[in-house]
């Protein structure tokens, strides 16, 4: 006898699944990892498989040994996570503390809250901030790049400052901008645009992070709203204050293409379990993740603020989702 | 009815007369099953006795395990009265006072004394209030 | 708002309406139409003809039933239903295509509509008429707007957004004309004096069609619709043939709408027109794996089995047995199952088709808010329903749900949300019907 | 200006919860209802303010001129105690209606570290009076902050399947964790 | 169990004056026993401080001079010799340029102004970091000493200065050295005084 | 109950930082080394001791509605009491966990065993249980402490164990609530 | 006695004297005050906080019954399961009242439809929960009235007293049991029922529900009552009730002789705790290997209504 499987409707399905997301969102950080490779070598392939395969080896062994509940190391957010969290350290940084990140990536930022889906706060930035905080001198000692075809005559050891780092500098100790421009170390534009600065790995190149972005745009893993709004609201702040007082405040340019702002509003503000769930909620998240990181960077004695920006709004996501609803089909009529 | 945000309370129905019934409502759950019950704020916990009106025709037997509930905009109403707005009145009482040049002591004392005045309005109000802070047996 | 877009699999848009030879035994269910089973007016060793009342609606919401075939009464009896569950049934053992006297057997088309408003509702409360659009809800109930309420628009659903399904497809092509008075009855029965065809656009045939035709029909107008799941849903056509939002737990006459199917249209015309009561349907029979995918025209009580004989035979890998669509149909436990009023179609799926993959766990893409047409937040109240926080789960309007499915089609996570959705619905239902 | 200091610094950098570790019972134990948590919230806000006031009249007036500063201590907690009671009692005489609606609002009354850890960080600050309420009312606002964003977490994670070791005050604690590491990115902006 | 005394107004009354009363006596008592010892340990602070950044003195002598800087006063501590000569002055110096807070510094001046040593009273700067400022953590401050701000560029070398930041804390040690300057400023400005 | 376990059962099953959660602000407050946490909970012993000794001493003679205002007045005294004592003897520690002397007064541990134990049952009883509630949350500070100094600066009660970089974050406010929750953690499950 | 003494002195004991005069006030107003026996008879409650009493955790129950004694001076109607007799004894004594002995009941399951009795003809693929596949259709064994084998009473369990059998896919409870309900209620079939214990643990009761005709029952499960009224002839003590072709035993009259045992023809009669019978030519009933308890029986209320919620017309609509 033919045995019928029986179940509710519907009985067909999409063919959207969670691994196709993930590695849409690999794939679009391609552009980005080429760049890091071109600028870093061997340095940024160190970085970037310690991290990733740190991140899996901790979800593979907390699911089984701590929750003791399925594997599900192969649905990929672990590899985004790992990814992600390279592009959030320097090309240098000790192997042992790439490990710790990780460890608190997956372990506090993910498991602890029992894994993906279900944790409040990105779990990456958790692991970047936290190593930020605990290994500063590490964190912020920025290999200078070296591209794999640019004269050899820079060291390889160099370490220089980012972008946003001379700019903080400078202001701390008084200058005005045309003076801190004029500092040798400071990236031009063209450097800043294809990523030809110190810092992060994956915030090296603007304009790799944005083809990803539109990449996952046109997927629709992301919604343009959530990185256009958070830029947005960075580049209109920046050039309020620009225009009130420019030997003080840079032009709103340059904050867009330093930092990790574009890795920030793209890859990361955008992760759909750390981010509200309907439009309003998001767009409310992304300007305050715009002000909160443009005041930092402003007056804050961090250089960057992005990540703090983003795991500051995570948390105020459960009250957006609380607050805004979708419009309920019918239900405006009933008011009247 | 249901759309409309409210705060609900379990309690017990200690006493019913023509016009109200009394709920004892207990203290809020996580407190409730604490083992320092009571020891943590320094006022002595106490459970607290709440009139609801009577509904018509429901039957009322002391006793009985109830909840009562409220319009959620209620509760921050009453927060305001009895929270905020007295706050704000203390504030602006004192900043006029230092602004008029008084001594820092002598404002201090006028801007709580001036609490007085506003409880004595609430006073005069509290028939009124009566009626604003409604609540129902579920 | 919402929707979503499913393959479509029209296999069978072209078969043309076939005549399924009659069973050698009916077994027709006491309970087919929304409300109260009717209540059996037969007993065993009874003689029945064709068109002969069998069951009698009796309560407000409920409705007639009539014998499909003639021949005599084996039992009345429980009969196992799509799910297993026994329900109250009749059984008949046929002997031939005898009659009742009074029906219209003539093939010509009945123009002119001579009955009066109350005797046109009478008489679709006499043929049985029920909703053919799924919830098979009884027509002549829906006729009978509440005091102080105006119909002012009467919309006839031809949207068929299901996948596979082709019904109504055929329906429109085959019985246009047909189909037109019946609206022009409805119309009447309902006072009103504009009717309007909402028609999803991968159906051009039917929209031309029907187009041409209406020109001679004064207030009716078809008009075509954007192609995406669920447009056919009462409250999503009503938005988009005339952008307005049925409010919240409230029917469509709230803001003078019917909406009626084009199958229910045709059904009218044939029980107004010629006297014939709801015995029998058009049902499609498809699937991927389905040799001849076609649409009959099937006597109600024909068990399911002998549809899937005339289509070449059951598929040998079929996994699966859907009485409807496969976005909103009802998996069958058996093929011994009777074809009731309510069934539009049967799909066959394959068996690499019918398993679910395992679902994980929500990621919070918000992928079901979006496709939701009613504007819910399934993850969430699936999660309520799961964790049994029920007056949650109302606040944050379960009961609004119309049980479209687009959530879990779309959700990357497979997570069976319209089960847990249902399961809320039937404990908030619960929870109010004994709050009053 | 210094009062824009105050507040920025009471509630983002200094933060009462996060930073100062004041008030963590209630945070930890009560504040799980986002609708009552706002409410709690003009509570503290009241009580902080009025005992800041007392409590810097007291130092002002009495602990200072007297040379007895040691009673600090004892002297504020006394104070602080019954005006929270002297509160409850006249809003209870004066308006019973009001003070029943705020009994079935408000899981419990605030007296606790918070109160008085602001008011003697206020004295310990040499706040002025006006700059002393302002550091109460930021402080209040900083609490109320805290609750609120938690009050959503935990709404939030009583929905989710947490490993049964962390559900509750352990993730509770480790989201408050991740959470002052975010707010340590306001360092340095007062 | 005997039993409890009635909660009336006598008794509530009477209960509560006692018990504060005794409790007042008591904590008086001890006050006047610790008063000694807790004056003592703030002063053995401060001198220590003191003794520190200076050379051998005799005797001090403190005033409140007004800062180079802001309007703000700044404790000045002379110290003298046994000879009644001036050997230094210990600066009570402040900064609020920390990482974060202000940061308490004794600086001790030799009557040139040459700094003879550095200590830090009070910082919230962070510990590992920041806090390399105070010598017991790290040797940083050392590069201070034996300097006259006069000939010596107290900024650090990335703003164009003499001073080697401490790594990753370039900020408090900015903080540190505005510190300085500031009580060497104001000790230029009123040297004539002295 | 006999006095032993009364006593033991502070340290681990009734612990009353990571079972009861009270205290907590000292908790999180004090411990960022393992020193801090031993004095913040040996001072809090002694309070907790000497006033249940008090109350239970003079239960009897305080009438019932101002139990807690006298209970009050007398921890007030006894924390005034170690204050005036450390700030005399302690200097460095005493600045080292400033705020949180005064706001044992307000630790509801302390309240909370006088109101519930002391004012209940007899001398004996009162003080073991005193003093194992109050070594429990001094045991409970020291290893919050320790874990905190371990991971933040590689020391333990000063001595470092190894030198190089350790987790600052643990020495700083987030490393206070997410150490004190993965030990509330581990503690429910030595629980189980 | 110095300045300090006497300034201290008169600043404490003054505000003393306010406090002392402000909670007099206070008290004056504040009457209620918490009946110290709540929290003896709280401290005494199992702190299980399961809700089988009916009240919502403990301390209320403790409450109610403090109040009840005060009221109405008897506990009757209030009962602890998990604590059983003991509990209430003991707190009876803290109220001094009496309560009589309630004899200790237990779950029983009264399907024994396991994957063998009953095999499978249709394929469930759905959410693992009961509720849900009780609504969407009959049971994969096909048996309208039988145990879906999906759990939800072991999820509703707190006692960790019912655990499935993957062999048989059916619940089975373990003497961890409280009798608390919970079980019962989540059960959308009304298979469980809370049954007296009996001495020593023995009991007898049919281990089926379902109410259909022997023909279409005896086609889904082997095991399944198909009302033939044998066990109901042989009864000499009127312990078995027939009703909707079902048997029932009635716990109260049967005198556990065993006798109806070996007469049904398809061992739906289940006897748990017995010692093993002397070898008789037929084969004893089917029985779990453990000891303590096993599957179990039908109820009071399957007679009535074919089991609480099980009735397919309250299905979907
Ligand atoms: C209890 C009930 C009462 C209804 N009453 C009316 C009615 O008075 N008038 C009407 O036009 N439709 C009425 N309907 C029918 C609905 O509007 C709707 O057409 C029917 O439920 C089928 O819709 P569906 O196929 O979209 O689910 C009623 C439906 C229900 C369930
Ligand atoms: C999700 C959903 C999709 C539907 N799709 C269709 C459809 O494609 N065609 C249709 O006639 N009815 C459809 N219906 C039923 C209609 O809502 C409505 O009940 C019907 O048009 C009313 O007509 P009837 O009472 O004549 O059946 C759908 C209902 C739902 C809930
Ligand atoms: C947790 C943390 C604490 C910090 N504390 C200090 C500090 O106490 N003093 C300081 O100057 N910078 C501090 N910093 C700032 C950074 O190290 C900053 O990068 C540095 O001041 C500027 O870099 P540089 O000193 O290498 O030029 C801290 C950073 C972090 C993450
Ligand atoms: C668009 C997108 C962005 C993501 N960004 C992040 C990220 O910033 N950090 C991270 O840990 N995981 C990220 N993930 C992976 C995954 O969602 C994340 O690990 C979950 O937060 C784990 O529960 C991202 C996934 C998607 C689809
Ligand atoms: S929640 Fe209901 S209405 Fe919304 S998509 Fe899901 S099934 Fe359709
Ligand atoms: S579609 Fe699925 S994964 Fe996405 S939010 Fe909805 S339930 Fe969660
Ligand atoms: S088996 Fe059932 S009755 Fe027994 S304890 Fe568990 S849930 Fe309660
Ligand atoms: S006894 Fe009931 S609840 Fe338990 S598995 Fe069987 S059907 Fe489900
Ligand atoms: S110790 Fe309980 S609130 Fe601070």
């Amino acid at each position: 006898m033919n045995i019928f499987t029986i179940s509710g409707s519907p009985h067909i399905h999409g063919d959207e699944n969670v691994r196709k997301i993930m590695y849409t969102v690999v794939y679009a950080l391609v552009p980005a990892i080429l760049v890091s490779l071109y600028f870093f070598g061997l340095d940024a392939v160190r970085v970037l498989l310690i991290s990733v395969l740190a991140c899996l080896f901790f979800e593979w062994i907390i699911q089984k040994y701590l929750i003791k509940g399925p594997i599900t190391i192969n649905d990929g957010s672990a590899v985004v996570a790992g990814l992600l969290l390279a592009f959030n350290i320097p090309s240098n940084i000790p192997a042992y503390i790439i490990i710790i990140g990780a460890l608190v990536t997956i372990g506090v930022g993910k498991m602890s809250f029992g894994g993906l889906g279900k944790n409040i706060f990105n779990p990456a930035l958790v692991g970047r901030v936290f190593m930020l905080i605990s290994f500063p001198v590490q964190m912020t000692s920025w290999p200078v790049p070296k591209p794999l075809f640019g004269s050899d005559i820079m060291a390889d050891a160099i370490t220089g400052p980012t972008a946003l780092g001379i700019l903080k500098e400078g202001i701390g100790a008084g200058k005005t901008i045309d003076q801190i421009m004029a500092d040798p170390n400071m990236p031009d534009y063209i450097d800043r645009l294809t990523g030809n600065m110190g810092g992060s790995l994956g915030e090296m190149s603007a304009i790799a992070l944005l083809l990803g972005g539109i990449y996952m745009i046109i997927r629709k893993v992301i919604d343009w709203q959530v990185p256009f709004t958070i830029i947005a609201t960075v580049f209109i702040v920046a050039g309020i204050f620009h225009l009130i007082d420019p030997q003080h405040y840079i032009d709103p340019m340059f904050h867009l293409f330093t930092g990790g702002l574009m890795l920030g509003a793209i890859y990361m503000a955008t992760d759909m379990v750390s981010s509200p769930m309907n439009m309003t909620g998001k767009l409310i998240y992304s300007v305050g993740i715009g002000l909160i990181t443009i005041v930092i960077r402003l007056w804050g004695a961090y250089p960057e603020g992005i990540s703090f920006a983003i795991l500051i709004m995570n948390a105020f996501v459960p009250l957006l989702n609380n607050s805004f609803k979708p419009k309920r089909f019918g239900v405006a009529v009933v008011k009247k | 009815m249901s759309s409309i945000e409210t705060v609900s309370h379990p309690g017990v129905i200690i006493d019913v007369d023509d016009q109200y019934v009394a709920v004892r409502i207990s203290s809020a759950a996580a407190c409730g099953s604490c083992k320092v019950k009571g020891s943590c704020g320094m006022a002595e916990m106490e459970d607290k006795i709440v009139d609801v009106p009577r509904q018509e025709g429901a039957a009322y037997r002391t006793g009985d395990l109830v909840t009562i509930y409220m319009q959620q905009s209620l509760g921050n109403y009453a927060v305001f009265l009895g929270y905020v707005l007295p706050f704000i009145v203390v504030l602006i009482a004192l900043i006029v006072m230092l602004q008029l040049g008084y001594s820092e002591g002598f404002s201090g004392l006028i801007s709580l004394g001036i609490l007085i005045p506003y409880y004595f309005i609430l006073f005069l109000t509290r028939n009124k209030l009566k009626k604003t802070f409604r609540f129902y047996i579920k | 708002m919402g929707g979503v877009h499913p393959e479509e699999n029209k296999f069978s848009e072209n078969a043309a309406i076939e005549m399924l030879p009659l069973p050698k035994q009916v077994i027709v269910q006491l309970g087919q139409n929304l409300g109260a089973p009717s209540k059996p007016l037969v007993k065993r060793g009874d003689m029945v003809k064709v068109g002969q009342m069998i069951g009698k609606g009796e309560s407000f919401i409920s409705a007639n039933l009539h014998s499909p075939a003639s021949g005599k009464v084996l039992k009345v009896d429980d009969a196992p239903d799509a799910s297993g569950y026994r329900r109250p049934a009749v059984y008949i053992d046929v002997d031939g295509d005898e009659w009742v006297d009074d029906v219209d057997l003539s093939p010509g088309i009945e123009r002119a509509i001579k009955l009066s408003r109350q005797e046109i509702i009478e008489k679709i409360k006499e043929c049985g008429i029920v909703g053919l659009g799924g919830a098979t809800f009884p027509t002549h109930v829906k006729l009978m707007v509440p005091d102080g309420k105006k119909a002012e628009y009467l919309l006839i659903n031809g949207v068929e957004c299901e996948p596979y399904l082709t019904s109504d497809h055929r329906l429109m092509l085959e019985k246009g004309e047909e189909v037109l008075i019946g609206t022009q009855i409805l119309m009447k029965a309902l006072e009103v004096d504009k009717a309007i065809i909402g028609i999803e656009n991968n159906k051009s045939d039917a929209i031309n069609h029907l187009n041409t035709l209406a020109a001679g029909y004064e207030g009716i107008s078809v008009q075509p619709l954007k192609v995406k799941y669920p447009q056919g849903g009462e409250k999503q056509l009503i938005k988009a043939v005339l952008n307005r939002e049925v409010p919240s737990g409230k029917l469509p006459i709230e803001v003078g709408c019917v909406v009626s199917n084009v199958g229910t249209a045709f059904a009218v015309y044939e029980a107004v027109q010629k006297n014939k009561p709801l015995i029998e349907r058009v049902v499609t029979i498809t699937g991927k794996a389905v040799k001849k995918p076609s649409n009959f025209m099937v006597r109600i009580g024909t068990p399911i089995s002998q549809l899937v004989e005339a289509a070449e035979g059951l598929p040998e890998n079929t996994g699966k047995v859907i009485n409807g669509g496969p976005m909103m149909g009802k998996a069958l436990t058996n093929l011994d199952v009777p074809i009731v009023k309510g069934s539009s179609g049967i799909l066959l799926m394959k068996k690499e088709e019918s398993l679910r993959p395992t679902s994980k766990t929500c990621i919070r893409c918000s992928k079901c808010t979006v496709v939701c047409p009613m504007g819910l937040e399934p993850f969430l109240l699936s999660k309520l329903s799961k964790l049994a926080e029920y007056e949650r789960a109302e606040k944050q309007k379960i009961m609004d749900c119309i049980e479209c499915g687009s959530c879990q089609y779309t959700c990357p996570s497979h997570l069976p949300l319209l089960d847990y959705l249902r399961l809320g619905k039937l404990r908030v239902g619960q929870i109010i019907r004994t709050r009053k | 200006m210094e009062y824009i200091v105050i507040i920025i610094g009471a509630i983002l950098v200094n933060n009462i919860v996060l930073a100062q570790f004041l008030g963590i019972c209630p945070f930890v134990g009560v504040s799980n209802k986002i609708s009552t948590s706002v409410g709690m919230g003009g509570a503290v806000l009241f009580v902080m303010t009025i005992a800041t006031i007392v409590t810097w009249l007291i130092q002002m007036y009495v602990l200072r001129p007297f040379g007895i500063g040691f009673m600090q201590t004892i002297a504020y907690i006394l104070v602080i105690a019954s005006l929270v009671q002297m509160v409850e009692i006249i809003l209870k005489k004066v308006s019973p209606a009001l003070y029943q609606a705020l009994g079935v609002f408000l899981p419990l009354i605030t007296t606790n570290c918070a109160v008085l850890g602001v008011a003697i960080l206020a004295v310990q600050n040499d706040f002025n009076l006006l700059e002393s309420v302002v550091f109460a009312l930021a402080n209040a606002g900083g609490f109320t902050l805290a609750m609120l964003l938690f009050a959503g977490i935990r709404e939030h994670l009583d929905l989710m399947e947490v490993p049964s070791l962390m559900r509750g005050v352990p993730i509770a604690l480790v989201a408050a964790g991740i959470l002052a590491l975010a707010f340590m990115g306001f360092t340095g902006i007062v | 169990m005997a039993s409890k005394r009635e909660s009336n107004f006598f008794n509530m009354v009477s209960t509560l004056i006692l018990v504060t009363g005794i409790a007042a006596l008591s904590l008086g008592g001890i006050y006047n026993i610790t008063k000694g010892p807790i004056e003592e340990a703030k002063l053995r602070k401060q001198e220590e401080a003191i003794k520190a950044v200076l050379p051998a003195f005799e005797r001090l002598e403190t005033r409140m001079i007004r800062s180079a800087h802001e309007a703000d006063s700044l404790q000045f501590n002379f110290a003298f010799d046994e000879q009644d000569h001036l050997v230094g002055v210990a600066v009570n110096s402040f900064t609020n340029k920390g990482f974060s807070g202000n940061i308490k510094v004794m600086v001790g001046l030799l009557p040139d102004g040459t700094i003879n040593n550095t200590s830090v009273l009070e910082h919230k700067e962070t510990p590992g970091l920041g806090d390399k400022m105070q010598q017991n953590k790290s040797d940083w401050s050392l590069q201070f000493n034996g300097v006259n701000p006069a000939a010596f560029d107290l900024r650090m070398t990335k703003d164009g200065g003499q001073i080697d930041a401490i790594t990753a804390a370039t900020i408090s040690a900015r903080a540190f050295s505005d510190a300085i300057q500031r009580a060497y400023d104001t000790f230029e400005l009123n040297k004539g005084d002295f | 109950m006999n006095q032993m376990q009364n006593f033991t059962k502070g340290f681990i099953k009734e612990n009353p930082v990571f079972v009861m959660l009270l205290g907590l602000c000292p908790a999180l407050g004090v411990t960022t080394s393992a020193f801090n946490g031993l004095g913040m909970g040996l001072a809090t012993t002694f309070v907790l001791v000497m006033s249940n000794l008090v109350v239970s001493l003079i239960k009897n003679f305080i009438p019932d509605k101002v139990r807690i205002p006298s209970f009050i007045v007398i921890i007030a005294s006894f924390v005034t009491i170690v204050e005036l004592v450390m700030q005399g003897f302690l200097p460095a520690l005493f600045e080292q966990l400033g705020l949180f002397i005064p706001l044992i007064v307000v630790n509801c541990l302390v309240l909370g065993r006088a109101e519930a134990f002391a004012s209940k049952k007899s001398l004996p009883v009162a003080i073991v249980d005193g003093l194992g509630m109050g070594l429990g949350f001094a045991f409970a500070l020291t290893v919050l402490g320790g874990v905190r100094e371990i991971l933040g600066s590689g020391a333990i009660f000063d001595i470092d164990l190894m030198p190089g970089d350790f987790m600052l974050v643990f020495v700083l406010a987030p490393g206070a609530f997410i150490g004190l929750g993965y030990l509330v953690a581990i503690s429910r499950k030595l629980n189980k | 006695m110095n300045d300090i003494m006497i300034y201290s002195l008169v600043t404490l004991a003054l505000m003393g004297g306010v406090l002392s005069i402000i909670l007099y006030f206070v008290a004056q107003k504040f009457k209620v005050f918490e009946d110290p026996r709540i929290d003896l008879v709280d401290d005494v409650l199992p702190k299980a906080n399961c809700g089988g009493c009916g009240y919502p955790g403990c301390r209320k129950f403790a409450e109610v019954t403090v109040e009840a004694a005060e009221k109405e001076h008897s506990l009757e109607g209030l009962n602890c399961p998990v604590g059983g007799n003991d509990v209430m004894k003991e707190v009876a004594g803290i109220l001094g009242l009496e309560v009589e002995e309630q004899e200790p009941l237990i779950a029983v399951v009264r399907c024994f439809g396991s994957k063998e009795n009953s095999p499978a003809k249709i394929k469930y693929d759905g959410p693992a929960t009961c509720a849900f596949a009780h609504n969407l259709f009959a049971g994969e064994g096909g048996c309208p009235n039988g145990c879906l084998g999906l759990g939800d009473c072991v999820a509703a369990c707190d006692f960790d007293a019912i655990h499935m059998n993957p062999e048989t896919g059916l619940p089975e409870v373990n003497d961890k049991c409280v009798a608390c309900g919970a079980c019962v209620k989540a059960c959308p079939r009304g298979i469980i029922e809370l049954r007296k214990k009996g001495p020593k643990g023995r009991r007898i009761f049919v281990s089926c529900i379902n109410t259909e005709k022997g023909g279409p029952a005896k086609k889904n499960c082997e095991v399944a009552c198909i009302g033939c009224s044998k066990c109901f002839k042989v009864c000499a003590f009127d312990a078995i009730k027939m009703e909707n072709n079902l048997a029932y035993i009635d716990f109260d009259k049967c005198t556990l002789c065993r006798k109806c045992v070996p007469e049904c023809p398809t061992n739906a009669i289940h006897e748990i705790n017995f010692r093993p019978r002397k070898p008789k030519p037929e084969a004893p009933p089917k029985q779990e290997p453990e000891t303590v308890l096993a599957t179990e029986k039908s109820s009071t209320q399957s007679e009535t209504k074919p089991a609480g919620e099980s009735n397919p017309d309250e299905r979907a609509k």
